[in-house]
């Protein structure tokens, strides 16, 4: 059943986002929209030997895609930029564990993508 | 009820279909319509005796075809009343229509200081296509809506100025259901000396429009929002202004004789279709056509109205549920919010209800950022749905609530 | 023969059909093809069981309908062998392609001095659109054919200059059957940093095309010519140029996030695809690949030229046939005029059999003028041909020639 | 049958036209094209005291087209312009007695639509 996707998880990083906010001095910003539905996701992040010191984002949308990042950056925070590398697709849905259809899919990687290209912006910068 | 939905449901296949094991409720008729048998039958029948590439040879089958596609152009140009089927340029839908006058006629004739006039309940399809101009020093000004979520008259006859060659606006509002004077608004325009175009997707599908009447330029609309195919579209447009207009789209067919370096263009309307027609397309927009003339636009208007009351009362109990406005727009478009829950949410909820609405940005952003909101639910209605629908619509939204504990 | 058309046949309801009381023998799919039962059962399926408007919200059939558009695209993909299915944008056939290249990149990037090199043996459809780009002084270069009707690759190379900035040439000509090695053409193009563009309308239904192995930088065809309905066809595009590209219809759908005076562009392909996409188009069209991949394209091209070659020996011993050239090229076209009788009474007269073929100028009047031709009649053959229907032709030309006394 | 509008006078008209040529002092020239096939007619025509006083055609096309302007121009010589104006669609089908598909009325029409065109021409100008 469709609302089954609602679990008390997802509810509860919706209603309460834990690394919802800005950093005034972050290294890289990227912003996304999913054209469809406009939800739209700013992530900011801060990097220091390597490491994703501090993350944070401010968004709009559907309660997937914003728990979604909320959980997303709870996952990346001070991991190595390696790991957010090679951090997947696959990993990130196996960790959200509900079953998404094709276009609730998109609500849910909006983070995830956003945050590849955050990552992205930084690296080829430096 | 006085329209038998029940009776024109039987028409339409894919209400066969059962989703999580309930009837499919179709409440997304605004986004795009379902297709009476009578239009899938006609397509089949198109491909299974009669096709061919129109216009260019005159074999039984060629004739045909040919005949077939313009008898459909006629359908169409009687169907809005317009002068001569000359006037009736096959699109692919209504965007593109606004991209034939941006590209053919805006961009020929508006200079540095010019000014377009369009409103803030406009779909993206009328937004878009105009901003190209701005690079070439056209202004694009936006008259504001009333709190009832209708146009603000006054506003629009302040706004126009000797500057403003082009008013577009739309018939008929996809997010408020507003249906704006359009009559009155030509009749500024034209005082004015601008080109009055009318973005017609919404409206006529809905209600009668009849071009004479409205007395407007150009109208745009989509066949796939009226019981017809996709791809399928109409630009309407009186001839002495099609007549001046350079050609959109250029190639084959919309040419009477080409040379290395310089072409003849073909007459009205062919001027403007180039490439191999879309028959098919045609076909099932004259279809479409047969099928809501013996309906009858007014009594689907009717019957949208009267499910639009229904609705209003059966979803004000609801907790949580807003409508964008207090409801005093009854055109069978009803936006909405629930309170603590997105709309995308609320949609993916109502699936599980087999209620198909749409939720989203409605392709209005401008408008969305009016309203003051970033996302918003619409339930919109057309011939085939019935109160039971909107009894489940109800019932999801019921759901909505619980899963969202609100 | 290697390829069964009889089994075919039996695919194409068009083929019941009796015209003057005789089988229909259909001999101008060059100018469009019929369509088998496949591919009219998917787009009866498709708005039967899941039509919805793609993208746009998240209910069962919004899903369902956005999957089957994606997955087409990815078929295409697949069947021309592009990188990625971003690289695939739908559009409503190979005019309106060569339309988007025309405005969306050769009036963005070429000025005044610049040059754009064609060929003779183009279709209105490569040639018209460029045009365009005379009235800022870009210059449009023909490079002619040689008496047996292939290409002059010496003439190519001594054309192209360091003004050149596109090269655009048919695969296969529509009148000639020349099959152009675009691949050479390619390689002469890019080594003069030139844009390469191949005309695929012809070639793409009747032999393998392999974009990876051309190394094109755009390729256009149309769905219509290749078993699929009318309004659908495809703009191949390198993502790296694509990607740099202006939008060319501008709307719904192709933007991100609009405000008042600026847009936001989608992702590719989508940033190129306005409005409510042709959802039944790509279904069709993705249903006619599946039958032609069955087949095999390469199976197509043989057995189009053994009836190229049972043709000519037939026709030739009639009285008064002059090929437009000594069929020296058999690849399914057969161009001819018959002495004393014009193409368009030859036409007239075989309908009479039952036999349609094309009558005109083919939408190639540079070509026919070179020719020294007015008008011509054409046979085209395509995988549900017969040798019986060739015999039938060549009824109906001795006929021909009795009516006009040759 | 198709065949059957090959009729001995269309058949004639085609081989030999009578009307065919050029006449350098025109008070009126017109040129039209059929679009669909490439069929082409261009009719020059003097008029005095209102009256057609000489016309003739130069064209390339089919032998409906070809026949057909051939057989329009010996009717109208010598005719008023009023009576040129007052000729109909129909009026020339019943002459040319053939039944014609929609496309090859086309072919049939294109000599009478230039006609028309260059009458219109030459009272615009006078
Ligand atoms: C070589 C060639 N290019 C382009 C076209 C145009 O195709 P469409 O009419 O589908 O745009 C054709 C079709 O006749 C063709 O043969
Ligand atoms: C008012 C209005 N205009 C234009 C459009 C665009 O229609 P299409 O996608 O068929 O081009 C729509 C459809 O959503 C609409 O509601």
């Amino acid at each position: 059943m469709n609302s089954e996707i609602y679990r008390e998880t997802i509810l509860e990083h919706y209603a309460n986002p834990v690394n919802a906010g800005d950093i005034p001095d972050a290294d890289a910003t990227a912003r996304d929209f999913n054209p469809s539905c406009g939800d739209v996701v700013e992530i900011q992040a801060k990097f220091s030997d390597g490491i994703v010191k501090d993350i944070k984002f401010r968004g709009e949308g559907c309660a997937i895609s914003q728990s979604s990042v909320d959980i997303l950056l709870g996952i990346v925070k001070n991991k190595t930029i390696a790991e957010v590398e090679n951090f997947t697709t696959e990993d990130f849905l196996e960790i959200l564990g509900i079953e998404l259809s094709p276009l609730r899919l998109k609500c849910a990687l909006l983070g995830l993508n956003t945050l590849k290209t955050a990552v992205h912006t930084y690296l080829t910068r430096v | 009820m006085s329209l038998n939905a029940e009776k024109f449901r039987e028409d339409f296949p894919i209400f066969k279909r059962k989703i999580n094991n309930r009837p499919l409720a179709f409440l997304d008729s605004a986004s795009t319509s379902q297709k009476p048998q009578q239009v899938i039958d006609a397509i089949k029948d198109y491909y299974e005796q009669h096709n061919a590439n129109p216009h260019r040879s005159i074999y039984t089958l060629c004739d045909e075809a040919t005949q077939i596609y313009e008898k459909a152009r006629e359908k169409v140009a009687k169907f809005i009343n317009a002068k001569s089927d000359k006037e009736i340029i096959f699109v692919r839908n209504t965007n593109e229509a606004m991209n034939i006058l941006a590209y053919s006629y805006a961009m020929e004739n508006l200079k540095e200081g010019d000014e377009i006039l369009l409103t803030i309940m406009e779909h993206h399809a009328n937004i878009v296509p105009w901003q190209m101009l701005q690079k070439r020093g056209v202004k694009l000004k936006f008259v504001d809506i009333n709190d009832d979520g209708t146009l603000n008259l006054n506003q629009l006859n302040e706004m126009i100025t000797k500057n403003t060659k082009i008013v577009s606006v739309t018939h008929k509002s996809n997010v408020l259901g507003t249906v704006n004077n359009v009559k009155e608004i030509g009749r500024i325009a034209h005082d004015n000396e601008s080109i009055f175009i009318v973005d017609g997707a919404q409206a006529v599908p809905n209600m009668p429009v009849d071009v004479k009447d409205l007395d407007c330029d150009f109208l745009a609309f989509s066949g796939h929002k009226m019981l017809g195919p996709m791809n399928i579209g109409v630009l309407y447009g009186k001839s002495d202004i099609l007549e001046k207009m350079e050609p959109f789209m250029r190639g084959s067919d919309m040419i009477k004789e080409v040379q290395l370096t310089e072409t003849v263009w073909n007459d009205l309307p062919w001027k403007f279709e180039a490439g191999t027609p879309n028959v098919e397309g045609a076909v099932g927009l004259s279809a479409a056509i047969d099928y809501l003339s013996k309906v009858g636009l007014s009594e689907i208007q009717k019957h949208e109205e009267e499910l639009s009351v229904y609705a209003m009362e059966k979803l004000n109990e609801i907790k949580g549920f807003k409508p964008v406005f207090n409801g005093t727009l009854k055109n069978g478009v009803i936006s909405f919010n629930m309170v603590g829950t997105h709309s995308h949410d609320v949609a993916y909820i109502l699936d599980e209800f087999a209620v198909a609405i749409r939720s989203g940005h409605m392709c209005c952003q401008p408008l969305m950022r009016r309203l003051g909101m970033q996302s918003i639910a619409r339930a919109s209605f057309y011939l085939y749905n019935t109160k039971e629908e909107i009894d489940t619509l109800a019932e999801g939204l019921e759901k909505v609530n619980q899963v969202f504990k609100v």
